[in-house]
């Protein structure tokens, strides 16, 4: 869909970016392209640094070396607040909601709707939040109720809506189907499918499931204790090179019995 | 005071997913219209505090018959006024997750300032109360700076600001009352406190707007949010800083202005107005007895307001019936414990009892 | 030398003359150090400007600490500091019969001449070795109080009001009156009742307390605060048309000399706290100076009833003996003075 | 494996068990074996009652009405603790970590072993911890670390290894692989099996990834709005009929555009 | 005090997952050792407050000659200790997500209960003693049971027990002092507190048996477990409500023992000893200063006692040094801001060098 060496397509570009926490190298000069209209997938290792990378992106993080590009220019995010006013909207890991507003003010947070300049449209925000996950094939008690009392994939599933439904120019999706139901992860790829087909936004799905990564993506890459050493069109690859990658790893270890000390 | 959107949610309500049977035909018309009343009532969460407060009205109305003089009712709203109007902004400031231990000297504070503005730097009436309340934003500012910048925690910062304000103020008073400024003796001081109702009328004014501004505002819901899950708000881009910083100042400002109706009520300037700490112990006892939770995350403007009126009806109701001073304590500790045992009693039937 | 009056009372005495002080010789600049159980209560800011005063005349310092809420533990801890830092002179509020008797003895065994002031002990038990008092008991004053009172009554109700009970300013004046009111013998029931530091929520208090029990025949109150409330509640409820007898208490802040003025008080009581700071300075630097030969004299400082009748100079003047005002000044006074007949 | 009509066998029986949750009903007259040495999987739409059918297993939940059987005694679990006394063990959904322990600490938490009757044995802790992490190939910085430091995939080892090694009778999993990677999702189904060949230990797994059920388990059940309504060994079922009967209702749903109101 | 296992950790530790070089030959001897020694005083929480209590020594140290005196040494401790000791309690409380406000009062009673049991009803000094701790145990335990059973808030609880025991000493000791009983005004007096460094033995014990406690055992571990995450300390089988109702009686005891040393320490017991909610104040504030968080799940028992060192300090200190009530607060409230701002930037400083 992309040529790789065409910048000016590129939505994002994330150059030479490390990240450490205290003494753990989270990522190591990380080198990422996300084209107009492109769905990146990023797959890796459990704490191989995607998620940190992901925060990085949208501003939760400050990078300790290396830049960001949105749309060519270097960009310097101070919050997420701030991100998200460039387009950039994500669905965090952890899900980032409040146990104690309902459903639908999770939906909105920071994104309310206001009526009068300054009072909260609670009507709006019921009947989209409502919509929005009707649409997603998620069933709810109520979206009044709050959302500590919901099964783990209907709150998977209000995280994915606030940002899905978020009309940003980037949307940065951490492990969005980890909780869903077979259901309803059919019906949020489509609803990814249905985003990509406009072409409007740009989206990197971090996920484990390589058969969801390879329908879906338009190209993957791969993180390995905190550098990118993988990064192939979907086309041109298939799951059993991207399980052969991975897995290969673990069979020598497992081979090998078990390795003396930790693995680097 | 029903949410506004309260209205609009769609019947039949989806309240439950498996399938129960849709409200039939007879909760329609007059039953069904009782029913959403009950079911407003029992949906908001400061109804059970309301029942106690109610019933402790009626327990103390039946125990001395100058409880529901139009005299008294005057002196239970001047009583509970400054606590309820200082517990608006605790509630804010302990569901955002903090806490702020200097509002009450804040509040002995703030009279002084009006009379050196007056007295000692000549300035007219309004501008040195407008002085005094600013000196309580200041004073949250400073606090909220020093939490969320240096990240000391709250407690502490406002334990060191409490200590400062009460030297600030022992020091330029030398401990010693001062009377109120003549240029403010007059129709000002009837307006800000000397009035039999002002206490209330402002008491009313300012839950109200706060109650708006907490259950209607994006500065509400950001506020629940910061004290809910601190990290999830800052991901979802709340700007937790500014959310703690203002609620501060809404505190400070707050304390300031209680200190200077108690201060036109009492006729009197008196460095140990609030009780150095006794006034937030107040408002904190009241925000908590009206539900908000000292861990941050959830509470109710109106139900602090509730809690402030439940403490001074039973200052004033056993004051009233005339317990001697060292029973008192046992009677008043006794009640707070039976009064908040029914009162979460009540908060556990009020959910059982919900129907959406 | 008189004017050293700072803005505040507490700061650190006054100006010191490299020589001595008139005719004295030259001394060290002796620092005296006070004990009290309620620092910051406004009843000590004329003792403070007092000791100050005759810091400033003497060419000593002095140091006001203690206890904030009248906690004998933090009051026994400034106490023994006071000796680590080998202080020239201790005044103490002994506000315990028992507390006190350990650190006056240190004090002493470590050469500090320790004074008594404003309290001194029990009735029955002074408590302390202290070389001398100078005061008015508080209980006596208490008792005054009551007495004061039974000049208007012989039955009915009167209540005594007292912020906070239990602690030790304050409460053995109101067992005082309670005494002074049992020993009359009259059919008087009396009744303390609690209001608090906080004179807002006193105020609410005794406004509640007032309407719940029509017909009192005297309301008493034992602390500055809870004094001016009962003045203000009087007025509010106009107590003097519906069968009030008697109403009083101390301290002399502003609202209550209103108050005595208006007739919604009949008395307060002065205990010319003014004394209680500066005769401790001079007793303390007249034994040092002395080598011990001008031994502290026990001191009553008496009390004084301010009534309608002698209100007038204390209202329109505002002065440091009485902690309104910071300046020192002369104070005129013209006419005779009153006196028993 | 097993015979469906032998309770004999069976260490665990659920019967007519039904919860509601203020006007949500999770659970309605469930019914469920599970018998010595099997591996059961459950699975089912997001909020149809998993999590809420194995929180009463463990003992976190109590039954509105029904009853437990263990060993085909009837038992009444007062608390997680009681549960756990009998021998049942839980990965839960929402991983039950305590952020402000460490990993060793989450790992052993209230199963700490102890020296001179009351110290922490944190020595024994460390090695264990080390050792069971190191075994399902999941890599963290160190078990002195904090959980509330760690990636999604690493916290979700911790409170699976904290399950899986505690050597109980029943192991109830709810959804262990969500946020696992490829590789160590590989080596925990490897585990699974193991323990299974080890004949000792009946588990229950709740999943939505059906390949990986069909895999592990012995028997599938399917649970919709709060009825069992599907059980069979997986020997005679398969990856489509399960994806047919799951996703039929989504078929549906789609074709027909949105529905109307909420489906029941 | 170390933690004992800290010992037992692998080298190389597997510190840095991507690879960091192992540690190289020139760490090993002298050198190791050192940087052994520093590593683990950064890793300690304690180290920051502990590094401002000896600054603020130091500053004294200079500004007086008498602070570093024997004599100032015992005032010092015989100031911090009641605290510090109640500290201990209200750690694990604050730890385990509640508070208790009553713990000034119980120190009040307690030493009241010991004159009733002796005066009164004929006890023997020590087994009087036993049954004034005793009440403090059950005191905490009626805390406990209506905060955890009743689901009342234990600010409210214990806002009501607070109340209830200032009224029950008030009413059985008619606010008057007593004095302390004959029979234990001997030895057993010299042991629990009047004797010089009775206070310093006491709280060092005690300290110490609560550090281990809270670090090294089940109890402790379950403690940080029911406060920072209780629906997953339950889920995880943690008896959530033993271990609150536990703290709440271990607060009550200690709370109760501070009493009995303070008022044999000053010869007297009094009704207003602990000045109210003054001790609880200071504990609390003890505790946070010292790193435990108000809203629970993290603190420290050396952190609370050394909390208690700087506040005594700077009491002790300011006093030493001649400064008169009025500015003490100003100065003794700006000290408090500035010592935090330090301690925080400390451990901050200490998490950036740690190497581990
Ligand atoms: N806030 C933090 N403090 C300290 N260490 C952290 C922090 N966040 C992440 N790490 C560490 O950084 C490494 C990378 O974590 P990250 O969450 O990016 O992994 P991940 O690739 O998303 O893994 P997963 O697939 O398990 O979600 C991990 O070793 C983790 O322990
Ligand atoms: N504590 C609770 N309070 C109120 N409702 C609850 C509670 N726990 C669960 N529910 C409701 O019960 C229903 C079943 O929830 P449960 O967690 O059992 O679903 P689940 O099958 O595990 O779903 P998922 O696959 O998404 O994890 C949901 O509608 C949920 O909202
Ligand atoms: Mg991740
Ligand atoms: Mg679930």
């Amino acid at each position: 869909m992309t040529s790789p060496d065409a910048p000016s397509t590129d939505v994002l570009r994330v150059e030479h970016v490390s990240k450490r926490f205290g003494t753990v190298t989270a990522l190591r000069d990380v080198n990422i392209r996300l084209a107009k209209g492109e769905v990146l997938g990023l797959i890796g290792d459990n704490g191989a640094g995607k998620s940190t990378l992901m925060k990085i992106i949208c501003g939760f993080h400050q990078p300790d070396t290396g830049r960001i590009l949105l749309d060519g220019d270097e960009v310097s995010f101070r919050s997420v607040d701030h991100a998200r006013a460039l387009g950039i909207d994500t669905v965090y890991q952890d899900l980032a909601l409040i146990n104690e507003l309902s459903v639908y003010h999770n939906m909105f947070l920071n994104r309310e709707p206001v009526i009068l300049g300054c009072l909260l449209n609670n009507r709006k925000m019921r009947s989209l939040a409502r919509r929005h996950l009707d649409d997603m094939g998620v069933h709810i008690p109520s979206v009044d109720v709050e959302v500590a009392k919901l099964s783990g994939g209907q709150r998977q599933a209000i995280a994915v809506a606030r940002s899905v439904y978020s009309r940003s120019k980037i949307l940065l999706l951490d492990e969005p189907l980890a909780a869903m139901g077979a259901k309803e992860g059919v019906q949020i790829l489509d609803l990814v499918r249905d985003l990509k087909a406009r072409g409007e936004v740009s989206i990197m799905i971090i996920a484990h499931n390589y058969a969801q990564v390879l329908e879906v993506c338009d190209r993957v890459n791969l993180l390995q204790h905190g550098s990118i050493t993988f990064d192939k069109p979907t086309a041109r690859t298939s799951l059993k090179e991207l399980t052969d990658l991975v897995v290969a790893e673990y069979r020598t270890a497992r081979a090998g019995l078990r390795p003396a000390g930790d693995p680097p | 005071m029903p949410d506004i959107g309260d209205d609009v949610r769609d019947s039949p309500a989806p309240a439950d997913v498996t399938g129960r049977p849709a409200p039939n035909g007879a909760r329609r018309g007059a039953t069904w219209i009782l029913l959403r009343v009950r079911d407003e009532f029992l949906r908001r969460r400061e109804a059970s505090v309301l029942v106690v407060a109610l019933a402790l009205g009626a327990y103390f109305a039946s125990a001395s018959e100058a409880f529901l003089t139009p005299d008294n009712m005057v002196n239970i709203t001047q009583a509970a006024a400054p606590s309820a109007i200082v517990a608006c902004g605790i509630v804010l400031l302990l569901v955002s997750g903090e806490i702020d231990l200097s509002v009450g000297v804040v509040a002995a504070l703030a009279p002084f300032m009006m009379h050196y503005a007056i007295d000692y730097w000549g300035l007219p009436g309004i501008p040195a109360i407008l002085l005094a309340l600013l000196t309580g934003t200041v004073i949250g500012l400073g606090n909220g700076l020093v939490t969320v910048l240096l990240k000391v925690p709250s407690f502490i910062t406002t334990l060191g600001t409490f200590y400062l304000v009460t030297g600030i103020v022992l020091t330029t008073s030398g401990a010693y009352p001062a009377e109120i400024p003549a240029s403010v003796d007059n129709q000002i001081g009837q307006w800000l406190g000397a009035a039999m109702w002002a206490h209330l009328g402002w008491a009313l004014v300012i839950v109200a707007f706060f109650h708006v501004l907490f259950t209607r505002t994006r500065w509400g819901l950001h506020t629940i949010a910061v004290g809910g899950n601190l990290l999830g708000a800052q991901e979802a881009g709340v700007r937790a800083g500014r959310i703690k910083i203002g609620n501060f100042m809404i505190a400070g400002t707050l304390g300031a202005f209680a200190g200077i109706i108690e201060a036109f009520r009492v006729h009197t300037i008196d460095p140990n107005l609030g009780g150095g700490t006794g006034l937030m112990f107040t408002a904190v006892s009241a925000a908590v007895i009206g539900g908000t939770a000292l861990a941050g995350g959830s509470g109710t403007i109106i139900g602090g307001a509730l809690g402030a009126l439940v403490l001074a009806e039973l200052q004033d109701g056993f004051n009233l019936i005339g317990i001697s001073a060292n029973p008192y304590f046992l009677i008043l500790g006794g009640s707070i414990l039976l009064a908040m045992i029914a009162n979460v009693y009540l908060s556990r039937l009020r959910r059982a009892g919900k129907t959406t | 030398t008189g004017d050293s009056g700072g803005s505040t009372p507490a700061a650190s005495g006054g100006t010191a003359a490299a020589a001595g002080a008139g005719d004295f010789p030259a001394t060290p600049k002796w620092k005296f150090v006070f004990v009290c159980h309620v620092t910051t209560n406004p009843f000590f800011t004329p003792t403070q400007y007092g000791a100050q005063d005759a810091c400033a005349l003497l060419g000593t310092d002095f140091q006001w600490t203690g206890s904030k809420d009248s906690i004998v533990a933090e009051m026994v801890n400034a106490t023994n500091t006071a000796i680590s830092a080998k202080a020239d002179g201790l005044a103490v509020a002994a506000v315990d019969k028992a507390a006190f008797k350990a650190p006056v003895d240190r004090a002493l065994d470590a050469g500090i001449p320790v004074v008594t002031y404003n309290a001194d002990g029990s009735r029955e038990d002074k408590g302390t070795s202290r070389l001398a008092y100078i005061g008015q008991g508080l209980y006596e004053s208490g008792y005054a109080l009551g007495q004061r009172a039974l000049q208007q009554v012989d039955s009915g109700a009167v209540v005594g009001f007292i912020a906070t009970p239990g602690a030790l300013n304050i409460q053995p004046r109101i067992d005082g009156a309670a005494q002074a009111i049992k020993d009359s013998g009259k059919s008087i029931t009396f009744e303390s009742v609690g209001t608090n530091a906080d004179i807002t929520k006193g105020l609410s208090i005794i406004d509640a307390y007032a309407q719940g029990h029509p017909g009192l025949a005297g309301m008493l109150a034992v602390d500055a605060g809870s004094t001016q409330s009962v003045g203000q509640v009087v007025k509010k409820y106009n107590l003097r048309s519906k069968g009030l007898k008697v109403a009083g208490g101390f301290d002399l802040v502003p609202e209550t000399l209103t108050a005595i003025k208006n007739g919604d008080l009949d008395y307060t009581i002065d205990q010319q706290p003014y004394l209680q700071g500066f005769l401790p300075v001079v007793y303390l630097y007249l034994y040092k100076l002395s080598g011990g030969l001008l031994f502290p004299s026990e001191t009553n400082t008496g009390l004084l009833f301010v009534t309608k009748d002698n209100v007038g100079p204390y209202q329109t003047t505002k002065t440091r003996f009485e902690g309104s005002e910071t300046a020192q000044k002369v104070v005129e006074r013209s006419g005779a003075i009153a006196h028993a007949s």
